[in-house]
């Protein structure tokens, strides 16, 4: 998760990071689903890195290829998706383990899964911090940027406000649960 | 080549532009490592140290890449260099002095995934640093990433015994620190001018 | 004589002195109660073994119990009458112990009869310990450690320097003054029994300059010749607790854990110095003790010689309460007990009977309690230098091991500075005590556990019994 | 165990490289244009460029303009061909990290014609206002870097001023608000502009158009 | 009697208290503050009137809404975050739009102290975690100084009553700060000016000599521990004296350190705040010190003309280190425990 949320701040280059993890995941998960048979366990993690290495060097050049701004916006966090844990995380945990079809299936959900989480931090930071959605201006000629939302404290900030709301969600459905619970015992 | 002054690339890399408070490199031992002061500090020890070491392999295996002008092997040699220097690094420090392996040794493995060490690597080649100017890129990047885990230990041994609301307790304290540690360190912005 | 030395001892707290209303007063003697009950445990020890039975006729001053063991006193008879029972009385740590009910014989001349003197010049240490014991003192500060227990010096250990704890910083209490006011000549006569015992060579008296005339009587009665000075101390909580009164006089600290005995130095109460003096050459035992009856809830407030034994239903009803009387405890307000039942006995160690009123705000008892606000007030209060703020927060997340292994919580001794200060109102003193009685127990439990190792038990976690013993 | 490390490190390479051969031709093509869409900024009217890099000698040669390096310098020329004049790069410490910025310089005017970032981490809204502020690029519309009658020397040497107290061509006006990054690159352009323009403005024949250099 | 034994009050020793109280302490801060507070309306006029009631007002709204949400006691009978209010308050700019007054408030008080379990546990000073992030969201707006205008008392700047969220327009007549003009034009402020107040800076930094007021004050009423503003100032005139020696032209001397900016405000009433400072007397010497270099070493090299909240923040953040490393030697004990 880690290097992701220096690129947060707009939705789009939000999208275009989860966009690019995405790819990385689902295309390693399946290149090492396939090769698991010929993979000797003592050099499983060395292979994969090797293999997530190669596409994020793709997706880097493919990335320079079709916008250099894009690029320039997302700089060196595009290589430090290599050490993203998620990817290795994957790569060892499920698609070893699993066919291509399961695997390919699992790098789509957790990729989408990923993108999802960067689009939450990217929308909250962008509105706040720019006024704007991918880049679409939504107030006014008057709005006031708070400019801390695209500096470092803001992601940190956004980070938390989330996970905030989500363990608040949490606890809100097992308090609702403990009571429901209780009512159909009596 | 970059002609940056060396205590400009150390402020720089340690206080204005820190790691973990403003590039968000290294987060995960951040939030992992930060709940005892002890560990902390050990852990800061332990990556500045592999800092320095596998971004000095890094500048090395940089220049060779320029030398047979295969610029798009970077990634792939510096994960492996990155990799291999960790893993010498501790077969050596096993050797030579157990006592420091028992006190690095657990962080050891943790590092090699750590994006900060990577994140360096990348960060002094864009910038296009000589060796001695790398070597300070690094010390200051580790003093940096130490000074912030050992200033989020003190604080979370604090709010260990505060009556933090539950629903805050952990990660989200954590964050919620880490973002008000990196509105602190906006303060150092401009000094390396 | 030197006048406000500047001999003193680091932080610590200035309470209101409030000993105006009885250091004026003589002591009196307080008249018999109808019963009077003497615990056999009235010190830090084993209990005394009775030697009397029930419906036995006994002389006051007569011994009716002896000592269980060498950390274990002789009890004495406070009045002539009739051992009524043997049984349970409630004492001020809340438990019942057993004690000795005796009436007094309504008619009696109460006199005293003498028994086998012992001379301080003459005796030998051994005698001088083994007569102590037998008079049945202990720390009439408050303490109630046997003090014979404190003179036998153990192998290789010396003291050069007796200290006559004279400081009595406790508010109200004037216990100690009145005795130096008016036996000036008993403690004189007590300090060669204790200097022979230890073999010290010198003697320092150390009393506050709030009772420079208590001082100055005593600086005029030192025998010719005696090695004895008399220090006037600044008025400063807790200088009587030993630890800070070695500090002010002699400037040495006891180390942490160890005791006076490792600076070479003992420390007597005055008032114990003084009972040695008035019993040992006439072979007596301990039968009352002089008491101040004092504080806001009490109507005739003064210094009393009451004999042990009596109920504090009997002095506060003699003495006189105002209607509001909401609190009493035994002792000073900083350190003193609170007291759950008037059924308890007045036992060798009561220095004081305090009554308050429900006028008394002690913003303890009423007000907010509020967070620690981490003012340092109590760090800077705590005259053995632990952080009780920490220690408090520590306490409150049942954090007891960490307490005392990395705060030194087992060096506190529960002086109360902290609580005094502390704007939050935190019961830290309280706390520290839970803590240490859980930690106490765990010890025995773990010990109990290593001593029968085959039986598999339980395993207790000594946290989470001390949380649900605070809880509780 | 090796085959198999070898292989996929094998593909990997051949992955990589072949990525990398397709998409470097797209990619060189985005920076030239990029760059070009930068000159054009600095040097209203110019259309197209060539890259010249500083000798040993002194002198400079024309490379492929694909190259990179803080030692080149650009021709800028218009439909006509044409020298409009020079974009040079210069970079120095700004509030927060390294501003880069491509400046352009007049051979007629002897003035700084405009200035285009090129890469910073200034504050967003505050720092990065040396962009975006219309009164701050005014600034450099016509800013006179003209050199001493000897030709040695810049004549007066680029000085920041307080926002509002601008009274000679070669001063710039500072964003209120903004100080540090304006002066940083009030600064970073001085000092770029004592070094380069006493070596380029003696040497205008050499940057004139010549075909087939692009 | 047998009344009595029922209502017998059982408690812990001590039985008597010194009567100090967290309320109380809190309340001579406010008292302490009220010189400074008095002289700010006068200085600013409706505009600092507006600016401190909307701090308050939402430091205690936001305080009291928040114990109600989670079902606490409500905690505003403490002062803590009146104090909180009229600290924050006195450190902003007197132009600022109300609006954004108001979302500095509730930033210091939820995300400042709340967050961490309310008065007592956290670990910054609230008042200042307030400001800063509100420096870092609106950096142009707490960055404008106006002239003030003889018609203060009637009038505010335009853009103190600017619509939420909308950017205020400021007035034309803006002025410098003495620290901004020393760092960027080199132009020295009268000492007289700056002992006074009568300079341009926030509400309530201006006039040190009521600072000191208060300060003593709170000194006099043991509330505050008088050996960290000390050991602040003293660092500061020390390091600032030695750069003013080596070169008198591009140093500004220590006075002139001392009486600009929020160091007086900030040293008096906000690193001396108990919750973020340590709790020993060494600590907190090495505490000042460490604040003291921070805000030279801002000032002069950094990128802003004012480092205080800074170099606050950055001691309140180091305070549980050094609470750590330096804690009483018991009695009895040699040296530092393990």
């Amino acid at each position: 998760m880690c290097p992701v949320l220096a690129v947060t701040n707009t939705a789009k280059n939000a999208l275009a990071m989860g966009l690019a993890t995405a790819f990385v995941l689902i295309m390693s998960n399946l290149v090492v689903s396939s090769l698991r048979r010929y993979v000797p366990k003592q050099v499983r993690i060395v292979t994969f890195i090797l293999v997530i290495a190669t596409f994020v060097t793709i997706v880097d050049y493919l990335i320079q290829a079709i916008s250099l701004e894009l690029h320039k916006a997302l700089g060196a966090f595009i290589s430090l998706i290599v050490v993203n844990c998620l990817i290795l995380g994957r790569a060892e945990a499920f698609a070893s383990k699993n066919g291509i079809y399961r695997s390919l299936l699992d790098g789509l959900g957790m990729g989408v899964g990923f993108i999802m989480a960067l689009l939450c931090l990217g929308v909250v930071r962008e509105i706040l911090g720019s006024g704007s959605l991918f880049g679409l201006q939504l107030f006014g000629e008057g709005y006031q940027e708070w400019i801390i939302m695209l500096l470092p404290p803001g992601g940190f900030f956004t980070l938390a406000g989330w996970l905030l709301l989500f363990n608040w969600l949490a606890k809100r459905r097992e308090r609702r649960a403990n009571s429901t619970g209780k009512e159909s015992i009596s | 080549m970059n002609s940056d002054p060396l205590w400009a690339i150390f402020l720089n890399a340690c206080l204005i532009n820190n790691f973990v408070l403003a590039y968000f490199l290294g987060i995960c031992p951040f939030l992992g490592v930060s709940g005892k002061l002890a560990t902390a500090t050990r852990m800061g020890g332990a990556v500045t140290f592999v800092m320095v070491v596998s971004s000095m392999s890094a500048f090395g295996i940089n220049s060779l890449l320029l030398m047979i002008d295969a610029p798009y092997l970077k990634l792939i040699s510096f994960i492996a260099v990155i990799a291999s220097t960790v893993q010498l690094v501790e077969m050596f420090i096993k050797k030579m002095s157990p006592a420091l392996f028992r006190a690095l040794g657990i962080f050891l493995p943790l590092i090699t995934t750590n994006c900060a060490i990577l994140g360096l690597a990348l960060f002094q080649t864009n910038k296009g640093y000589g060796l001695l100017q790398s070597f300070v890129y690094a010390l200051g990047a580790g003093a940096g990433f130490t000074l912030a885990l050992v200033l989020m230990a003190g604080l979370r041994e604090k709010l260990e015994l505060a009556k933090t609301p539950d629903i805050v307790k952990g990660t989200v304290i954590t964050l919620v620190l880490a973002g008000l540690l990196s509105v602190c360190f906006m303060g150092f912005a401009g000094l390396s001018n | 004589m030197t006048l406000f030395s500047r001999k003193t001892f680091a932080h610590g707290i200035h309470p209101p002195g409030l000993k105006d209303d009885t250091k004026g007063l003589p002591i009196r003697q307080f008249p018999f109660a109808p019963v009077l009950v003497v615990p056999l445990s009235q010190h830090i020890g084993k209990p005394a073994v009775p030697v009397v039975r029930e419906g036995q006729e006994v002389i006051r001053g007569q011994c009716i119990a002896q000592p269980d063991g060498f950390l274990s006193v002789a009890m004495h008879a406070p009045a002539s009458g009739v051992v009524r029972r043997i049984g349970l009385t409630p004492s001020i740590t809340g438990r019942m112990t057993s004690g000795i009910f005796i009436d007094p014989f309504p008619a009696s001349t109460q006199e005293v009869p003498e028994g086998t003197p012992c001379d301080a010049a003459t005796a030998n240490p051994e005698e001088i310990v083994a007569a102590i014991q037998q008079a049945g003192v202990v720390g009439l500060g408050g303490a109630g450690f046997p003090t014979h227990a404190k003179l036998k010096m153990p192998e290789g250990k010396s003291v050069d320097t007796l200290l006559v704890n004279g400081a009595e910083c406790e508010p109200y209490l004037t216990t100690d003054h009145r005795v130096m006011l008016e036996h000036s000549d008993d403690v004189f006569a007590g300090i060669p029994y204790l200097m022979r015992a230890t073999g010290a060579t010198r003697t320092i008296i150390g009393v506050e300059a709030n009772k420079l005339d208590a001082a100055a009587v005593l600086n005029a009665a030192i025998p010719d010749g005696a090695p004895i000075t008399v220090e006037t101390l600044p008025v400063k909580y807790p200088q009587g607790a030993e630890k800070m009164l070695i500090k002010a006089l002699l400037g040495r600290e006891v180390p942490s854990g160890g005791f006076p005995l490792d600076v070479h130095a003992i420390c007597t109460n005055v008032t114990t110095t003084a009972e040695i003096g008035r019993l040992l050459p006439r072979g007596l035992g301990i039968q009352e003790r002089v008491v101040t009856i004092g504080g806001p809830g009490i109507k005739n407030k003064g210094n009393y010689r009451v004999p042990i034994g009596t109920p504090l239903r009997f002095v506060l009803e003699w003495a006189g309460m105002e209607e509001n009387l909401t609190r009493v405890f035994l002792g000073g307000p900083m350190m003193g007990q609170a007291v759950s039942s008037l059924d308890i006995p007045i036992t060798k160690g009561s220095s004081g009977v305090i009554g308050f009123t429900s006028c008394e705000s002690s913003p303890l008892n009423d007000s907010k309690h509020y967070p620690c606000i981490r003012c340092g007030y109590c760090v800077d209060a705590c005259p053995i230098f632990l952080n009780p703020s920490q220690l408090g927060l520590l306490a409150e997340n049942g954090e007891y091991l960490r307490m005392s292994e990395d705060f030194h919580l087992m060096d506190c001794f529960e002086c109360g500075c902290c609580t005094f200060v502390c704007p939050s109102h935190i019961q830290l003193v309280q706390h520290f005590r839970i803590a240490k009685a859980a930690l106490r127990k765990a010890k025995v439990e773990a010990k109990a556990k290593d001593d029968a190792k085959d039986e598999p038990k339980p395993k207790d976690e000594p946290k989470a019994e001390a949380k649900a013993k605070m809880l509780a | 165990m090796y085959r198999a490390v070898v292989g996929i490190g094998l593909a990997c390479g051949i992955a990589i490289v072949m990525v990398y051969e397709l998409t470097g031709p797209i990619i060189r093509q985005n920076k030239i244009e990029m760059r070009e869409k930068a000159i054009t900024k600095v040097l209203p009217g110019a259309t197209t460029s060539a890259a010249f890099r500083l000798n040993q000698s002194g002198g400079f040669d024309p490379v492929p303009s694909d190259n990179e390096g803080d030692d080149l310098v650009f021709a800028g020329y218009d439909d006509n061909h044409e020298l409009v004049g020079l974009a040079i790069a210069a970079r120095g410490m700004g509030y927060q990290d390294v501003i880069r910025l491509l400046y352009g310089y007049s051979f007629e005017k002897q003035a700084i014609l405009g200035i285009s970032v090129l890469e910073s981490r200034e504050t967003p809204g505050l720092g990065d206002r040396i962009e975006t502020d219309p009164d701050f690029l005014r600034n450099f519309g016509n800013l006179d870097v003209s050199l001493t009658p000897d030709g040695a020397e810049l004549a007066n040497l680029i000085e920041f001023v307080k926002p509002g107290e601008k009274n000679d061509p070669w001063q710039i006006d500072g964003i209120s608000g903004a100080t540090v990054t304006s002066k940083a690159t009030a600064n970073m352009l001085s000092e770029s502009s004592a070094r380069w323009i006493p070596t380029v403005h003696p040497k205008k024949e050499v940057f004139q158009y010549r075909e087939g250099v692009e | 009697m047998k009344r009595l034994a029922k209502i017998l009050d059982i408690r812990s020793s001590p039985h008597v208290a010194s009567g100090q109280s967290v309320d109380v302490i809190m309340f001579n801060v406010v008292l302490a503050l009220l010189p400074v507070t008095a002289f700010a309306v006068y200085t600013f006029g409706l505009a600092a009137i507006l600016t401190l009631a909307t701090a308050v007002a939402s430091c205690v709204g936001t305080e009291y809404a928040l114990c109600r949400f989670t079902g606490r006691e409500t905690s505003i009978g403490d002062w803590s975050s009146t104090v909180t209010g009229i600290l924050y308050g006195l450190t902003l700019p007197p132009s600022l739009a109300l609006w954004m007054v108001a979302v500095g408030g509730i930033i210091a008080v939820s995300l400042g102290k709340f967050l961490f379990g309310g008065l007592g546990y956290n670990p910054f000073n609230p008042a200042l975690v307030g400001r800063t992030v509100l420096q870092a969201t609106f950096p142009v707006a707490m960055t404008n100084w106006p002239a003030t205008p003889v018609d203060r008392f009637t009038s505010v700047p335009s853009s103190t009553l600017a619509w939420p969220f909308t950017e205020p327009a400021y007035d034309a007549v803006s002025t410098a700060t003495p620290l901004a003009s020393w760092k960027f034009e080199q132009e020295m402020t009268d000492t007289g000016d700056l002992l006074l107040g009568t300079v341009s800076g926030s509400v309530g930094e201006t006039c040190t000599l009521l600072i000191l007021l208060g300060g003593l004050y709170l000194v006099a009423r043991r509330m505050m521990n008088w050996r960290i503003p000390v050991a602040i100032l003293l660092t500061v005139a020390l390091f600032s004296g030695l750069l003013n020696l080596s070169n008198p032209k591009h140093y500004a001397d220590p006075l002139f350190m001392w009486l600009s900016g929020g160091l007086m405000l900030g040293s008096v009433f906000m690193a001396t705040d108990m919750v973020g400072c340590p709790m020993t007397h060494p600590g907190c010497v090495l505490y000042g010190i460490l604040i003291g270099v921070l805000v030279v070493v801002i000032r002069v090299w950094g990128g802003m003309p004012e480092g205080v909240m800074y170099a606050i923040l950055l001691g309140n953040a180091a305070s549980p280190l050094i609470d750590n490393w330096i804690q009483p030697r018991v009695y009895g004990t040699t040296g530092n425990q393990s």
